[in-house]
């Protein structure tokens, strides 16, 4: 076992398992905490697959933007000791047979496909290739839906403001 | 080729995650679970982007941007999403999705 | 050659006044949107002086004859190569003596609404409508192609709508413009098949080349038959239909005497002087075509020209509204103006028809929008419309009482007021045709001068009235405007009219027969003698005489029944026999269908709407068990 | 022209012997993982050091300030009173709260301390001395530490205690809204610096630090990120999340003991990452204060060892954050989110665009 393979198991066994608590976890806020070491933890996959800027990015919004966010909302519409409902078992069971045929399926399908060997090796990123093609017009380029990315979240931003804002009635 | 871990690793530990988050979207009631169970689906989708673009393509970085921008829309939706649920609360006083059944009749 | 192009302005500035007042009048004092427009008609007014001296005067005749100029032509649609739809201004003898007559009444009736509507609700609006009005009959006058002239045609419906309805709190005047926009329209509906009729038969909308006498538009010739008359004949005959709509010709007529419920300066420039003439000027502007294609179609206007006249001279001759009086006058009037054209030939002495229609055209539009005035005087300061609640008013109105009996002079045709000329050109062309209409002619004539004397002295003879307070003449800024007019009803029918205007534009000297001139004036006196015996003092003949008629009195009195007849033919038969029937079939039939049809519908979803339980986690279930399946399904149960 | 410090060599040799000496005398795998567990260690010690420290530090400006003598009993000067205050909190029980998620209670101090010991791992305290040097080195920093507003949060919920609730949920908003400052105002520096990778930042202020290469939108850059990180760290005047007079200790009241010092060290480690971002991005790091030209005195400053340079600038930034907590009063909740919202964010973006103008056109020196 390389280290990577070793970082790699650590990495996905922490996802897979703090997965599992984020859905079952009758504390809410025992839920979202999981759910931030999962975020956390593909944020170091991404670190490892060198992909530092989006690693990066991970961190800030998802771990540290949504994650508060939704922290907050419970902080606003639950009580500490409040543990949430179980589901019902005949819900449950329809669930976990749905989810684990579905999951079932697609790993049958990956194990069965044969995917391509590359063989370029790619050093790091470099930032500045990531701002270039962010910002460029021509093939690869991503001026565009960086522009429309930047109005869908000003259009976010002003509708929940609008949406969670006191009506005076 | 990133040394020692094979694509299909990633791409199983993304599905476990993918289905992990549809088990838990379609059992809990809170609305905040489903939308942390939703939150799994969309990382489970980015690992696999990602993992496409650095083991298949490296030169590009088509997966990597798409990952961006699937954060930035996961962003825009969450604090939508929770403007509504917040918003839910203060008519409802809870935010259980069964009991949001006022449209119906 | 001169650049007309200056001319579209005489069309734009109307417009732009519609804009300003209409948009912005409500910022300034009601007054200012009254001298705004006044001067942006006075402008326009000596744009269109300029063009007619340009036009007749400076403007080099080919082989002596005026030529049409296109002064401004643009491309407003292009729907194919073949079908492009321009707008522009036409310049031709006719076209530059409508462009005269519009701005002067325009004019005249803008300086005289300033006193008329003082202190009226709504006073720039008035303004803004008779703006658009003006504009949209100076579009229609010089349209280039005939599609153009449609596209006016309506929009002067339309103002002459809004106008007729300026009382729109007053539940007549609402329905005296519903009448009147119904009616036209209906007419225009026969327009509109008359002009794509036309256009398919001739490939052109261009009035140049549809009326050039060696065009090919004429010379292609008539087209297939239809129930024994030409495609041609047909669609002229549509044409005069829309025509006949606007003009108030029998039978279309019936809305003209109610639109005089609209104010009484739009009464004299929109249903005397100016759009109602719009037929006759749309007659004149085919006239080739009537001439050589469809002679039989010329006929007609004859006919329905010479009937509406006798019949509205009958019908003015026992009114005492007196703007009715009015309205059926100009119908008649108009009817003079439709049968002289009836009866003209092409060419420069056989084309005397169209000359004197033409010429009585621009004669009456001063008298009659001077009478209209006068009238608009007289009951400002009456404060009534019945002749028979008036009388003695000379002393109290001088300048209206000299003013309106110059008027009555010039329509009866007294020489040497303009009446005269008009009416003894018309004379002599319906001479030339036929006997029996030369003394129809003259029976109009005497007629009209009774009735036209018989206003004029009831108003200001016969006995004096009590009046609730004592009336006074009108301000100047709505006597000046009188006294201008009056000024062109003594002078106008001294122009050499003949030199201008005819069929082929080409001039001739036209002259006064004496064996013509002199029976119309002995019959216009003896009409104006009659009346002065019966309305001066106060006698009983009048009722006397209309005893001694009975039944044709009333009838006359009472408009020969004609709305009725129409009120009869619409609710009772169209609404019982045809409406009802649909009404049924619609209800029952159609409806039915559809309420089963929703029925259904409602049965159905009653019974599946179980399955939409409003619970998201049952649909995302459904949905993901879905995926799956087809997944399954379509990736490894079904490869081959 | 390439640096020519005398220390570079010595500090780079260093490391890089232990890590051939590691990986030459056991597997890679091992040697990786002993390499780890001896930067943890290292970091460690240097974060109870420093804390050690910057309390001293702050009872003794404190005591200066309001004209005080401050600790003055154990040992000389009182420099041993914090250790002893150590102890003391070691020894102290650990209060168990009935109706609290104990989990959550227990991992938010950890949180906090995780997020600010992993910024850290990103400064360079001399040329080649850094844990990582990532060439996303701002944005890394900015993005771990937004993590710890997640422990706030957790440690204030699972209180189970109203003033902590509200406690939490001010510094959740405060943090969130003064963390855009901060970003922003580092990202000014970004433009001047064209990278942002930390040790690339630091060579860059070679002949002259970027407070003073960036002239006026650095300056303006500069004044933002004191406020901002004094705002972000919790610190008076904008310490209204344990606002002591109206939430007795805001967020961590409920906390005793060890748990209670990891919040107190997390502060000091949190207002030392700040200080030394700012030593590194605004003054220039470890570099030394030369001035182009100026051969025989950038000799001298060159005798300084770089640490040293780190130390007196972070310390001096750390003075300044001191000074401001107690001679500024407290500012109230809506005027601190007025305040950033107002009035630090529309000027940091506009101070944005000038800096880009001016390098655009080249003005900066």
């Amino acid at each position: 076992m390389t280290n990577n393979q070793i970082m790699f198991f650590i990495f996905s066994a922490v996802i897979v398992i703090f997965s599992i608590l984020t859905v079952t976890s009758r504390r809410i806020l025992r839920a979202a905490t999981f759910l931030l070491f999962v975020l956390v933890s593909t944020a170091g996959l991404y670190f490892m697959l060198r992909f530092n800027f989006l690693a990066a990015i991970q961190l800030t919004l998802y771990a540290g933007g949504i994650v508060v966010l939704i922290i907050f909302s419970i902080l606003l519409t639950s009580q500490v000791g409040a543990k949430l409902e179980l589901p019902g078992l005949s819900k449950k069971i329809y669930a976990l047979i749905a989810a684990a045929a579905g999951a079932a399926l697609c790993i049958w399908t990956i194990l069965q496909y044969n995917f391509p060997r590359t063989s370029i090796e790619s050093g790091r990123t470099s930032i500045d290739d990531i701002g270039k093609a962010l910002t460029s017009t021509g093939k690869y380029g991503y001026a565009l839906p960086f522009e429309v990315i930047s109005i869908l979240l000003l259009a976010a931003m002003i509708g929940s403001i609008v949406i969670a804002k006191k009506r005076k009635d | 080729m990133f040394e020692g871990v094979p694509l299909n690793w990633f791409l199983i530990t993304a599905t476990l995650m993918f289905f992990i988050g549809i088990y838990g979207f379609l059992v809990r009631k809170n609305l905040i679970t489903m939308l942390m169970s939703l939150e799994l689906i969309l990382n489970s989708v980015n690992i696999n982007f990602v993992a496409f673009n650095k083991l298949l393509y490296p030169q590009h970085l088509e997966g990597m941007f798409f990952t961006v921008f699937i954060i930035a829309v996961a962003a825009a939706e969450a604090s939508v999403a929770i403007a509504i649920i917040i918003n839910i609360y203060r008519r409802l006083v809870n935010i259980d999705v069964e009991n949001m059944n006022e449209m119906k009749n | 050659m001169i650049n007309f192009g200056y001319t579209v302005w005489i069309v734009l500035i109307p417009l732009f006044l519609f804009i300003l007042i209409g948009f912005f009048g409500h910022k300034f004092k009601p007054i200012v949107s009254g001298i705004i427009g006044t001067s942006g008609l006075f402008a326009s007014m000596a744009i269109s002086y300029f063009t007619a001296y340009q036009y007749f005067f400076v403007l080099p005749k080919v082989g002596e004859t005026f030529v049409k100029v296109i002064g401004f032509e643009t491309t407003w649609l292009r729907f194919t190569e073949k079908l492009v739809i321009h707008l522009g201004v036409l310049l031709d003898p006719i076209s530059v003596m409508m462009l005269i007559v519009i701005t002067t009444v325009s004019f005249m009736v803008h300086l005289y609404s300033i006193g008329y509507m003082e202190g009226e609700k709504g006073y720039m609006r008035f303004f803004s409508f008779l703006s658009l009005f003006s504009f949209s009959m100076l579009g229609l006058v010089v349209a280039t192609n005939i599609f153009q002239m449609y596209i006016f045609w309506e929009l002067v419906g339309v103002s002459s709508y809004l106008l007729i309805g300026f009382y729109y709190t007053k539940d007549t005047a609402v329905a005296a413009s519903k009448k009147a926009f119904i009616v036209t329209r209906f007419a225009d509906l026969g327009f509109l098949i008359g002009i794509l009729l036309l256009s398919f038969n001739t490939g052109t909308f261009d009035f140049i080349t549809l009326t050039d006498p060696k065009g090919a538009a004429i010379a292609q010739g008539s087209g297939i038959m239809f129930l024994g008359l030409s495609t041609m004949t047909w669609s002229m005959i549509f044409i005069f239909m829309g025509g006949a709509g606007k003009s108030a010709m029998f039978p279309l007529h019936i809305w003209l005497p109610d639109a005089m419920e609209g104010p009484t300066p739009v009464s004299a420039l929109i249903h005397a002087a100016t759009m109602v003439v719009a037929g006759v000027y749309l007659v004149a502007r085919l006239f080739p075509i009537f001439h050589f294609s469809a002679p039989v179609a010329l006929d007609v206007v004859m006919y329905v020209g010479a009937f509406s006249s006798i019949f509205a001279a009958v019908i003015a001759c026992t009114q005492f509204d007196i703007k009715r009086v009015l309205a059926y006058s100009t119908m008649s009037q108009i009817g003079m103006m439709m049968f002289a054209l009836g009866v003209s030939g092409y060419g420069e002495e056989a084309g005397l028809g169209f000359m004197a229609s033409m010429f009585h055209l621009f004669t009456h539009a001063f008298f009659k929008a001077l009478l209209f005035l006068g009238a608009g005087a007289i009951i400002h300061a009456v404060h009534s419309n019945y002749m028979n609640e008036m009388g003695g008013l000379r002393k109290h109105l001088p300048i209206t009482h000299i003013t309106f009996l110059i008027a009555c002079l010039a329509i009866a045709g007294i020489p040497p007021l303009a009446g005269f000329f008009s009416k003894d050109e018309i004379l002599a062309a319906s001479h030339q045709k036929a006997m029996w209409i030369f003394i129809l002619g003259l029976i109009i004539s005497g007629l009209t001068a009774f009735y036209m004397f018989r206003l004029y002295f009831s108003i200001f003879w016969g006995k004096d009235q009590h009046y609730h307070h004592t009336p006074h003449e009108a301000p100047k800024v709505m006597t000046i405007p009188l006294m201008l007019l009056s000024l062109g009803a003594i002078f106008a029918g001294l122009l050499p009219f003949s030199s201008f205007v005819t069929s082929d534009g080409k001039p001739f000297a036209s002259h006064i027969d004496m064996a013509i001139a002199i029976p119309a004036v002995l019959v216009g006196v003896i009409g104006a003698l009659t009346a002065m015996v019966f309305y001066r003092k106060e006698t009983n003949i009048p009722e006397k005489i209309s005893g001694f008629l009975g039944g044709f009195y009333r009838a006359a009195f009472r408009k020969f029944y004609i709305d009725e007849i129409y009120l009869f033919i619409t609710r009772k038969i169209i609404f019982n026999y045809v409406s009802r029937p649909i009404a049924w079939f619609d209800r029952h039939i159609v409806d039915g269908s559809m309420n089963g049809i929703s029925y259904v519908t409602n049965e159905v979803s009653g019974r599946i709407k179980g399955l939409q339980s409003g619970q998201l986690q049952t649909y995302a279930w459904v949905f993901v068990t879905g995926a799956v399946a087809l997944a399954l399904t379509f990736i490894y149960l079904w490869t081959n | 022209m390439a640096s020519t410090n005398i220390y570079d060599n010595f500090v780079t040799s260093l490391t890089q012997s232990i890590h051939n000496g590691l990986y030459s005398s056991m597997s890679p795998t091992w040697a990786l993982i002993t390499e780890l567990a001896i930067i943890g260690f290292v970091f460690l010690m240097f974060y109870a050091l420093v804390g050690l420290f910057l309390v001293y530090a702050e009872r003794k400006v404190c005591a200066f300030m309001q004209n005080r003598v401050g600790p003055n009993r154990v040992g000389k000067y009182g420099i041993f009173q914090t250790i002893a205050d150590f102890i003391k909190l070691l020894m102290k029980e650990l209060v168990v709260i009935k109706n609290s998620d104990k989990l959550l209670f227990t991992l938010a101090p950890f949180i906090i301390i995780i997020a600010s010991f992993m910024a850290v791992a990103a400064i360079p305290f001399a040329k080649g001395l850094h844990a990582i040097d990532f060439d996303i080195g701002i944005l890394y920093v900015i993005a771990v530490s937004s993590l710890g507003v997640v422990g706030v949060l957790l440690a204030g919920w699972s209180s189970n205690n109203k003033y902590s609730l509200i406690g939490a949920m001010r510094s959740g908003a405060q943090i969130i809204s003064y963390e855009l400052s901060v970003g922003m105002s580092l990202l000014t520096i970004v433009i001047l610096a064209g990278t942002m990778q930390f040790s690339e930042i630091v060579q860059g202020q070679e002949f002259g630090w970027f407070i003073f290469k960036g002239h006026i939108p650095a300056v303006i850059a500069f004044l933002i990120f004191l406020i901002a990180s004094t705002a972000e760290t919790n610190r008076g005047p904008f310490d209204l999340a344990e606002a002591e007079s109206e939430l007795t200790a805001g967020f961590h009241t409920e906390y005793s003991g060890i748990k209670f010092a990891f919040f107190f060290l997390a502060e000091y480690m949190n207002m030392f990452l700040v200080a030394s971002i700012g030593a590194t991005i605004f003054l220039g790091g470890w570099m030394p204060f030369h001035v182009s030209g100026w051969i025989g005195f950038n000799q001298v400053m060159d005798y300084i060892p770089p640490t040293f340079w780190y130390l007196g600038k972070t310390g001096f930034i750390i003075f300044l954050m001191m000074w401001f907590k107690w001679t500024f009063p407290r500012l109230r909740i809506d005027q601190l989110l007025t305040l950033e919202w107002k009035y630090l964010l529309p000027i940091n973006l506009f101070n944005i665009l000038l800096m880009a103008f001016i390098v655009l056109m080249g003005w900066h020196f």
